[in-house]
C-alpha cells in the first residue's frame, strides 16, 4: 500500500504502529476522540444553560454529596493510571502483566458505574428525574452519556482482554490495547470536565 | 525530536514507570487543588470557577502529554486535531452561553 | 443556444420588472410605510448596491475571459500560467473594503433598532402585547385595556413596542411595510419597535411555520391618526364585549378564528408569561 | 379486532389516492426487482459484487445512484409543492400533506441528496486521486455508505408507514415536540438523520485519515488534486459538526420518547436550544456540500481550460478558512430571535467575511480560464454556469448576513431563493458536473455530449425562470412553507412562473437520465482511461479502474503530474511488468447486516417500542463483536491475475 513516511526514520517503533493498519487506526481513533470532544461539548453548553432551570425540583446544591463523586473521581484516576500501565507492559510485550492490569482497570471501571448508578438511583428515589426539570434532563444526559462510554469501554476492554490471552501480543492486539487505553484516558479527561463544570460548579453556583 | 523520543522509549522498556505514576500524583494534586477551592474559599463564584477551570485544563494535558502518547505517531496531525476540536468545542459552550443567557 | 438563452433571459428580466408595478403596496419592503422598515430599506438599498457591483465586476471578466478564450486557437494560450500576486492581492483587498463598507451600517443599525425610532415630536411610545397562538393572532392593550384578534390598530406615527410572546408554537411576527421581524416565542419575552408614518392598512403575517393552519395567519395593521385611535379605543370600549377567561382559553385553542374586537382583557400580563416556577436567568432578550 | 384494524389504519398511511398509488407503485417495483434478480439469476453477484463489496469505487457508484434516486424524490415533492403554489387557493394538496412534502423535499435534498452525491464523488475520484488502492478503512467505508442507506429508508418509509414528518426540515422546537406533533413523523426525522449522520461521520475520519496517510510517494499536501483538497478540508467539517447534529437529534428523541425537557418549555427547557444547536451544525453543513463542489469545478475547469489551475495556494487558503469560519457563524439564521445587538453584529460580520475566501475563489476560477483553450464539453458548461449562479446566490447570502435587513427577508422566498442558487448553482450543478466528467472512469463508457447539452440548457435556464422571481415575491412579503396564499397580493403571477420553471427543471432531468440510458447502450466507449485528457492521476488508470487502481503506485514530482507524466513519457511505469501482490481487503457482508439491525432499532424507536430498539442494539453490537474477533480481512491479488487484468486492458507491457 502506500508508503506512510512518518516512521520510517525512527529508530524505534512500537508494535502497534508497525504495521500500516495499525498506525492508521491508531490515526483515525484520534479523529474520533477529537469529534466526541465536540459531542461532549455539546451536551456541556446544554448543561450550563440549564444549571438554574430547575423547575421547582430540587437544584445542584441539594443533588450533588462531595464525598460521592470524589470517590468516582479518584477511582477514574486511579483507572487511567493503571490502564497507563497496561499499554507500558504491552510495549514491554509482558503479556501477563498488560492483562493483569487491564483486569485491574476494568474493575475500577466497574466500581465507577457501580458508583454512579447507586448515585442516579439514589436521585431518582428522591423524586429528582430524568422528567422533573430541564436542569435534571441535561444533568441525566451529560452525565449519563459519559457513564454509558465507560460502559461500552467496559465491554470492549473484556474483548480485548479475551484477544490478548488467545493470541497474545501481536501487531493487531497490540494496538487494540493501544487504542483502548486512548478510549480510557480521554474519559478520564471528559470526567474530569464533569467533576469540574457539573459537581464542583454545582457547589458554587 | 526523535531524540527525545528514543529515550521516553527507552525508560518505558525497563524500570520503574516513573511518567505514569508522576502523572498519577499530578492528577490528584489538581483534583484535589479543585475542590480545596470550592469548599475552603468565599470568593465570588466567577473567580473560583475560573480557578477550576484552568486546573481542569492542565490536567488534561497532563492526561494526554503522560498517558495518551499524544507525541507520537502522526505527532503534528493528532495534536492538530484534537486543538482544533478543542477549539469548536470552546465555540460550541461559549457561543452558546454568550446567545442563549448573555445575549448583550 | 446561447442566444436564446441569454434573450429568455432579457425577457425574462423586462416580465419582472413590468410585474413590480402592479404589487400590492401593503406589505412590500421595497416601499416602506414606517422609520423602521425605511432605515431597513437604505440598507438593502445600500446592500444591494454594493452586491451589483461585484455583479458587474464579475460578469465583465467572465464573458470578457469565454469571449477571448473560448476560441479554438488562441494566441494567449499558456499551460503554465498559474498565478499572479498582484491579480490576487487586489481580489481579496477589493472585497474586503466591500465589506467593511457594508459592515459599520450594518452594526450602527442593528445597535439602532434596539431604540425606539425618532418622532417628529417627541411622542411616548404605546405598548402593544402580541401573543401568536395556533394560527391566530392576540393583540392586548395594556394601557387600554382592550384586546384584539387578528388585527391591531395603533396610532400612527407614534413608536409602537410590541412585545411578543407565544402560546404553543414559535412564530414570527412580520409587517413587511412597517419593519422587519422578530419571533415569538414561548416563555421568552422579546420586543419590536415599529412606527406607522401615516394612517394605512397594512397586512402583517407569521413568518415562522407553526402546522397546519399556518397560512392562515395573516392580520392587519390599521394606523390611524390619534384622533381616530382614540375614538376607536372609545368605540370598542363601549360596543365590544368583555373577554373572559373561557373565551381567552377558547381562542387559544388549535383552529382558525376571524378578527374580533374585546373591550377587557382576561387577566393580568405576567401571569400569561408561563414562567411556571422556574428560573429564567437572562432570557428576556427583548429588555437587554 | 377494532383494536387492530385502529392499529392498521394508524400504521399506514390511509385516506390518501397519490399514497395508495405509491403503495401499488413501491409493490410492483420492488416485486418487478425481485423478479428480475431471480430471473436472470443474479442475486448471488449482486450479494458478492455489490452488497458485501468494500471497494471505494462501487460503493461511490452505490451512493450516486442512491443520490439520483433521491433527487427523483425530492423534485417530485418539488414538482407537487411547485402545483400546489402555481395559482393562488388551489385545493391540489391540503396543508396537512403541503407539510410533510416541503419537510420531505428539503430534508431528502440535503442529507440524502447532496451528501450522498458528493460522499459518492469522494469516493469515486479521491482514493485514484492520491494514488492509493483503497480508503484508509474500506470496511467502515462500507458501514458508513450503508448506515446512510438504512437511514435514508427509514427517512422515506414515513411516506407508507404511520406518517411523513411535517415540522420542516429544521424541525424547529417546540413545534416538532411530542405536545404539538404527537404523531411519528417526526421520530422517522430524528432516528434516519441519526443512523445516516453516525455513518457521514465515519466518512470523515476516513476520508481525513485516507488524504493525511495513504498519499502516493512524493505527493506532499501542497501537490494534491484541488479536489482532493476539498474532501480533506470537507472531512474535517465533517468530522467537528457532525457530533452536534447527533447530539441534537438525541436530545429531541429523548424529550419525545422518554417526556424529557431539553426543549420542553414546562420544566424550564428553551425550545430555542434546538435552534442554536441545529445551526451550530447546519451551517457547517452547507459548506460541507459547497467545498467538494467547489472542488469539483476546480478540477473541470483547469482540465477543459488545458491549463493549470490559477492559484493553487489562495485556492487553498480560502477553503481553510472558509471551513474555519464556517463554524462560527451560525447565529444569522436566527438573528431574529432576538440574541441581542452585540451577538447579531459578531454574528453578521463573521458570516460576510466568509464572501472573502469564497471571492478569492472565484477570481482564480475566472483566471484560470484566462489564457486558456476553452473547450465547452458538458461539465465545463456546469462549471462555467455555476459562476454567475452561485454568484447571485453568494451575494444575497451576503445581503442575508445583514443583520437588519434579514429581519425583512427571514423566513421569506428571498431565503428560498437564496439557498436554492447556492444549493443548486452550486451542489447541484457540481454533482451534474462531476458525475458528467468520471463517468467514463465509473462505467467506461462516455455521456452522449448533444443530449448532455441539451439536459444543461433546459435544466439551466429553467432553474433561473423559477427561482429568480422569488426573491421578489420574498420582498412583497411571502413567506415560506405557506401550503397556499390569497389572491390579490401581486404574488400571482410571479408564482406561476416559478412553477412554470420548475416543470422545466423537471424536463432537464428528463433528459439528463435519458442521456445516461441511451450512453449506456450506445456511448462512446472510453478505452484510454483518459477521454478528457486529464491532469491527475484517475485518468491513469483503465476506465473503469480495476479493483487495485494501479498496478504500480506512481512517485509524484509536481502538482498535476499526469500531465507531465504524459509529456515525459512517465505515465506507462504505472502498469509496466512485472508485478508484486498486491494487499487488498475482503469483502464483508457486516456493514449491510449492522445497517439492517440500525434499521429494525430505528423502526422500532420510531414505534416506541423500545423492546425492538433494544433489539436492535444488540444486533449493531453483536455485528461489532465479531468484526473485532475477525482476523482473516485482507487477501492478496496475484500477479497472473494483475497481469491478465493489466493484458486485457492492453497495458501490459
Ligand atoms: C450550498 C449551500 C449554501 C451556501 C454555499 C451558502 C452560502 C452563504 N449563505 Fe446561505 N443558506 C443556505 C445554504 C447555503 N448558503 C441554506 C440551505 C439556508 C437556509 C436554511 C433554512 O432556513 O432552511 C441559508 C440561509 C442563509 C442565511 C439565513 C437567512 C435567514 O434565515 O434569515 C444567511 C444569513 O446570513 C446566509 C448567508 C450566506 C452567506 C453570506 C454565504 C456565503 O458563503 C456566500 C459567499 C459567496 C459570495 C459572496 C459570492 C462570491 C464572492 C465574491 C465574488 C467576492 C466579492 C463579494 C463581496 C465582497 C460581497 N445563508
Ligand atoms: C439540494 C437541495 C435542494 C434542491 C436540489 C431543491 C430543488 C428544488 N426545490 Fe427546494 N428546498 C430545499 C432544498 C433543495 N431544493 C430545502 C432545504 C428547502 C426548505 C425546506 C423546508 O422549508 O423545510 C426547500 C424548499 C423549497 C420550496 C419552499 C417550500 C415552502 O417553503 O413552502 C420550494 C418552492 O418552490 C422549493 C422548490 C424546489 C424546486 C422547484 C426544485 C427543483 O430544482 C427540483 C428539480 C426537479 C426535478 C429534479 C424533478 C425530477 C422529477 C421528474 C422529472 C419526474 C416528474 C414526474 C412526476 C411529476 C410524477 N424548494
Ligand atoms: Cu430566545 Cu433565549
Ligand atoms: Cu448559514
Amino acid at each position: 500500500m502506500a508508503a506512510v513516511t512518518n516512521h520510517n526514520n525512527k529508530p524505534y517503533e512500537p508494535l502497534e504502529y508497525s504495521t500500516e493498519e495499525g498506525s492508521l487506526r491508531i490515526f483515525g481513533f484520534w479523529l474520533f476522540l477529537a469529534a466526541d470532544m465536540v459531542l461532549f461539548a455539546c451536551l456541556f453548553a446544554t448543561y450550563l444553560m440549564y444549571i438554574h432551570h430547575t423547575a421547582g425540583g430540587p437544584s445542584s446544591k441539594e443533588l450533588f454529596e462531595v464525598k460521592d463523586f470524589m470517590i468516582e473521581t479518584v477511582d477514574l484516576l486511579v483507572s487511567s493510571f493503571t490502564c497507563g500501565l497496561a499499554t507500558l507492559e504491552m510495549r514491554r510485550g509482558n503479556k501477563k502483566a498488560t492483562i493483569a492490569w487491564l483486569i485491574v482497570t476494568l474493575i475500577l471501571g466497574l466500581v465507577f458505574i457501580g458508583f454512579e448508578v447507586k448515585e442516579f438511583t439514589g436521585m431518582v428515589q428522591e423524586g429528582a428525574t430524568l422528567q422533573t426539570s430541564a436542569f435534571l434532563t441535561s444533568f441525566f444526559i451529560l452525565v449519563g452519556t459519559h457513564g454509558c462510554h465507560v460502559s461500552i469501554g467496559i465491554l470492549w476492554m473484556l474483548c480485548i482482554i479475551a484477544q490478548l490471552a488467545t493470541r497474545g501480543i501481536n501487531a493487531q492486539t497490540a494496538r487494540k490495547v493501544f487504542i483502548i487505553g486512548l478510549y480510557w484516558h480521554f474519559l478520564d479527561v471528559i470526567w474530569i470536565f464533569l467533576f469540574t463544570a457539573v459537581y464542583l460548579t454545582g457547589l458554587v453556583l | 525530536m526523535s531524540n527525545e523520543h528514543t529515550q521516553a522509549h527507552a525508560s518505558e522498556h525497563t524500570g520503574f514507570p516513573w511518567k505514569h505514576v508522576i502523572g498519577l500524583v499530578l492528577s490528584l494534586i489538581l483534583t484535589f487543588a479543585a475542590l480545596w477551592c470550592v469548599t475552603s474559599f468565599a470568593f465570588s463564584p466567577a473567580l473560583i470557577v475560573t480557578v477550576i477551570v484552568i486546573l481542569a485544563v492542565v490536567q488534561a494535558f497532563v492526561q494526554l502529554f503522560m498517558f495518551m502518547h499524544i507525541t507520537e505517531g502522526s505527532k503534528v496531525w493528532q495534536i492538530t486535531a484534537i486543538g482544533f476540536g478543542a477549539f469548536i468545542a470552546f465555540c460550541v459552550v461559549a457561543g452558546t452561553l454568550w446567545i442563549m443567557l448573555f445575549a448583550l | 443556444m446561447k442566444k436564446i438563452g441569454l434573450k429568455l433571459f432579457a425577457a425574462l428580466t423586462l416580465l419582472l420588472v413590468a410585474l413590480t408595478g402592479c404589487a400590492a403596496d401593503n406589505q412590500n419592503v421595497l416601499n416602506p410605510q414606517g422609520p423602521v422598515a425605511r432605515t431597513q430599506f437604505h440598507l438593502i438599498v445600500w446592500s444591494f448596491v454594493l452586491m451589483a457591483i461585484v455583479v458587474l465586476g464579475v460578469f465583465i471578466i467572465f464573458v470578457v475571459v469565454l469571449v477571448k478564450n473560448g476560441k479554438k486557437n488562441n494566441p494567449n494560450y499558456d499551460p503554465e500560467d498559474d498565478g499572479n500576486v498582484k491579480l490576487e492581492i487586489t481580489w481579496t483587498v477589493i472585497p474586503i473594503i466591500i465589506v467593511i463598507l457594508l459592515a459599520i451600517p450594518t452594526v450602527k443599525t442593528t445597535y439602532d433598532l434596539e431604540k425606539p425610532p425618532k418622532t417628529a415630536e417627541a411622542k411616548t411610545p404605546m405598548t402593544i402585547v402580541v401573543t401568536s397562538a395556533d394560527w391566530k393572532w392576540i393583540f392586548r392593550y395594556p394601557e387600554q385595556n382592550i384586546e384584539t384578534v387578528n388585527y391591531v390598530t395603533i396610532p400612527a406615527d407614534r413608536p409602537i413596542k410590541f412585545e411578543l410572546q407565544a402560546k404553543g408554537a414559535m412564530n414570527s411576527f412580520w409587517v413587511p411595510s412597517l419593519g422587519g421581524q422578530a419571533y415569538t416565542m414561548p416563555n421568552m419575552q422579546m420586543s419590536l419597535w415599529l412606527q406607522a408614518d401615516h394612517p394605512g392598512d397594512y397586512i402583517g403575517r407569521g413568518a415562522n411555520f407553526t402546522g397546519k393552519g399556518f397560512a392562515h395567519m395573516q392580520f392587519n395593521v390599521i394606523a390611524k391618526s390619534d384622533k381616530d385611535f382614540n375614538k376607536w379605543v372609545q368605540h370598542v370600549k363601549s360596543t365590544a364585549p368583555r373577554l373572559t377567561e373561557e373565551k381567552y382559553n377558547e381562542i387559544l385553542k388549535p383552529g382558525t378564528v376571524g378578527r374580533m374586537t374585546f373591550s377587557s382583557t382576561p387577566k393580568d400580563d405576567g401571569a400569561d408569561l408561563d414562567m411556571s416556577g422556574m428560573d429564567m436567568g437572562g432570557m428576556h432578550h427583548g429588555k437587554h | 379486532m377494532e383494536n387492530i384494524k385502529h392499529f392498521l389504519g394508524n400504521f399506514f398511511v390511509t385516506g390518501e389516492p397519490m399514497i395508495y398509488m405509491a403503495d401499488v407503485a413501491i409493490v410492483l417495483v420492488s416485486l418487478g426487482i425481485i423478479f428480475v434478480l431471480t430471473y436472470f439469476k443474479k442475486w448471488k453477484w449482486l450479494w458478492k459484487e455489490w452488497l458485501t463489496t468494500v471497494d471505494a469505487k462501487k460503493i461511490g457508484i452505490m451512493y450516486i445512484i442512491a443520490a439520483l434516486l433521491m433527487l427523483f424524490r425530492g423534485g417530485v415533492d418539488a414538482l407537487l409543492m411547485r402545483t400546489q403554489l402555481a395559482l393562488p387557493n388551489l385545493h391540489f394538496l391540503d396543508s396537512q400533506h403541503y407539510n410533510e412534502i416541503f419537510t420531505t423535499h428539503g430534508t431528502i435534498m440535503i442529507l440524502f441528496m447532496a451528501m450522498p452525491f458528493i460522499i459518492g464523488l469522494f469516493n469515486i475520484a479521491v482514493p485514484l486521486q492520491i494514488g492509493a488502492r483503497d480508503v484508509a478503512f474500506p470496511f467502515l467505508n462500507a458501514v458508513s455508505f450503508w448506515l446512510f442507506f438504512a437511514g435514508a429508508m427509514l427517512f422515506n418509509l414515513s411516506f407508507v408507514i404511520g406518517g411523513s414528518p411535517d415540522a420542516g426540515w429544521t424541525s424547529y422546537t417546540p413545534l416538532a415536540g411530542k405536545e404539538l406533533d404527537p404523531g411519528v413523523g417526526e421520530n422517522y426525522y430524528l432516528l434516519g438523520l441519526q443512523i445516516a449522520g453516525i455513518g457521514t461521520l465515519a466518512t470523515g475520519v476516513n476520508f481525513f485519515t485516507t488524504i493525511i496517510k495513504m498519499r502516493a510517494p512524493g505527493m506532499s499536501l501542497m501537490k494534491m488534486p484541488m479536489f482532493t483538497w476539498s474532501v480533506l478540508v470537507t472531512s474535517v467539517i465533517i468530522m467537528f459538526a457532525f457530533p452536534v447534529l447527533t447530539v441534537a437529534l438525541a436530545m429531541l428523541t429523548i424529550d419525545r420518547l422518554f417526556d424529557a425537557h431539553f426543549f420542553t418549555v414546562a420544566a424550564g427547557g428553551q425550545p430555542m436550544q434546538w435552534a442554536n444547536l441545529f445551526w451550530i451544525w447546519g451551517h457547517p453543513e452547507v459548506y460541507i456540500v459547497i467545498l467538494p463542489a467547489f472542488g469539483v469545478f476546480s478540477e473541470v475547469i483547469a482540465t477543459f481550460s488545458r491549463k493549470k489551475l490559477f492559484g493553487y495556494h489562495a485556492m487553498v487558503f480560502s477553503m481553510v478558512a472558509i471551513s474555519v469560519l464556517g463554524f462560527i457563524t451560525w447565529v444569522h439564521h436566527f438573528f431574529t430571535m432576538g440574541a441581542g445587538p452585540g451577538v447579531n453584529s459578531f454574528f453578521s460580520l463573521s458570516t460576510m467575511l466568509i464572501a472573502i475566501p469564497t471571492g478569492v475563489k472565484v477570481f482564480n476560477w475566472l483566471f484560470t480560464l484566462n489564457k486558456g483553450k476553452i473547450q465547452f464539453t458538458t461539465a465545463m458548461l456546469w462549471a462555467l454556469a455555476f459562476i454567475p449562479n452561485f454568484l447571485i446566490g453568494g451575494l444575497t447570502g451576503v445581503m442575508l448576513a445583514v443583520a437588519p435587513a434579514d429581519y425583512q427577508y427571514h423566513n421569506s422566498y428571498f431565503l428560498i431563493s437564496h439557498f436554492h442558487y447556492v444549493l443548486i448553482g452550486g451542489t447541484v450543478f457540481a454533482a451534474f458536473a462531476g458525475l458528467t466528467y468520471w463517468w467514463p472512469k465509473m462505467f467506461g463508457h462516455i455521456l452522449n455530449e448533444r443530449l448532455g447539452k441539451w439536459a444543461f440548457w433546459v435544466f439551466m435556464i429553467s432553474f433561473n425562470v423559477c427561482f429568480l422571481p422569488m426573491y421578489l415575491v420574498g420582498l412583497l412579503g411571502m413567506t415560506r412553507r405557506m401550503y397556499t396564499y390569497p389572491a390579490g397580493l401581486g404574488w400571482t403571477s410571479l408564482n406561476l412562473i416559478e412553477t412554470i420553471g420548475a416543470f422545466g427543471m423537471g424536463l432537464g432531468f428528463i433528459i439528463m437520465v435519458y442521456n445516461i440510458y441511451w450512453s449506456a447502450r450506445y456511448g462512446e466507449r472510453d478505452t484510454t482511461g483518459d477521454p478528457w485528457d486529464g491532469r491527475t492521476l484517475e485518468w491513469a488508470t483503465t476506465s473503469p479502474a480495476p479493483e487495485y487502481n494501479f498496478a504500480h503506485i506512481p512517485t509524484i514530482q509536481q502538482v498535476d503530474d499526469f500531465y507531465y507524466m504524459k509529456k515525459e513519457g512517465r505515465q506507462k511505469e504505472i502498469s509496466k511488468a512485472p508485478y508484486k501482490p498486491i494487499h487488498m481487503p475482503n469483502n464483508s457482508g457486516v456493514p449491510i447486516i449492522m445497517a439492517v439491525f440500525f434499521f429494525i432499532g430505528g423502526f422500532g424507536l420510531v414505534f416506541e417500542w423500545i423492546w425492538m430498539g433494544i433489539l436492535g442494539g444488540i444486533g449493531v453490537l453483536a455485528c461489532m463483536l465479531y468484526r473485532s474477533f475477525e482476523t482473516h480481512d485482507h487477501h492478496y491479488i496475484p500477479v497472473d491475475e494483475i497481469e491478465r487484468t493489466e493484458r486485457e486492458a492492453g497495458r501490459f507491457s
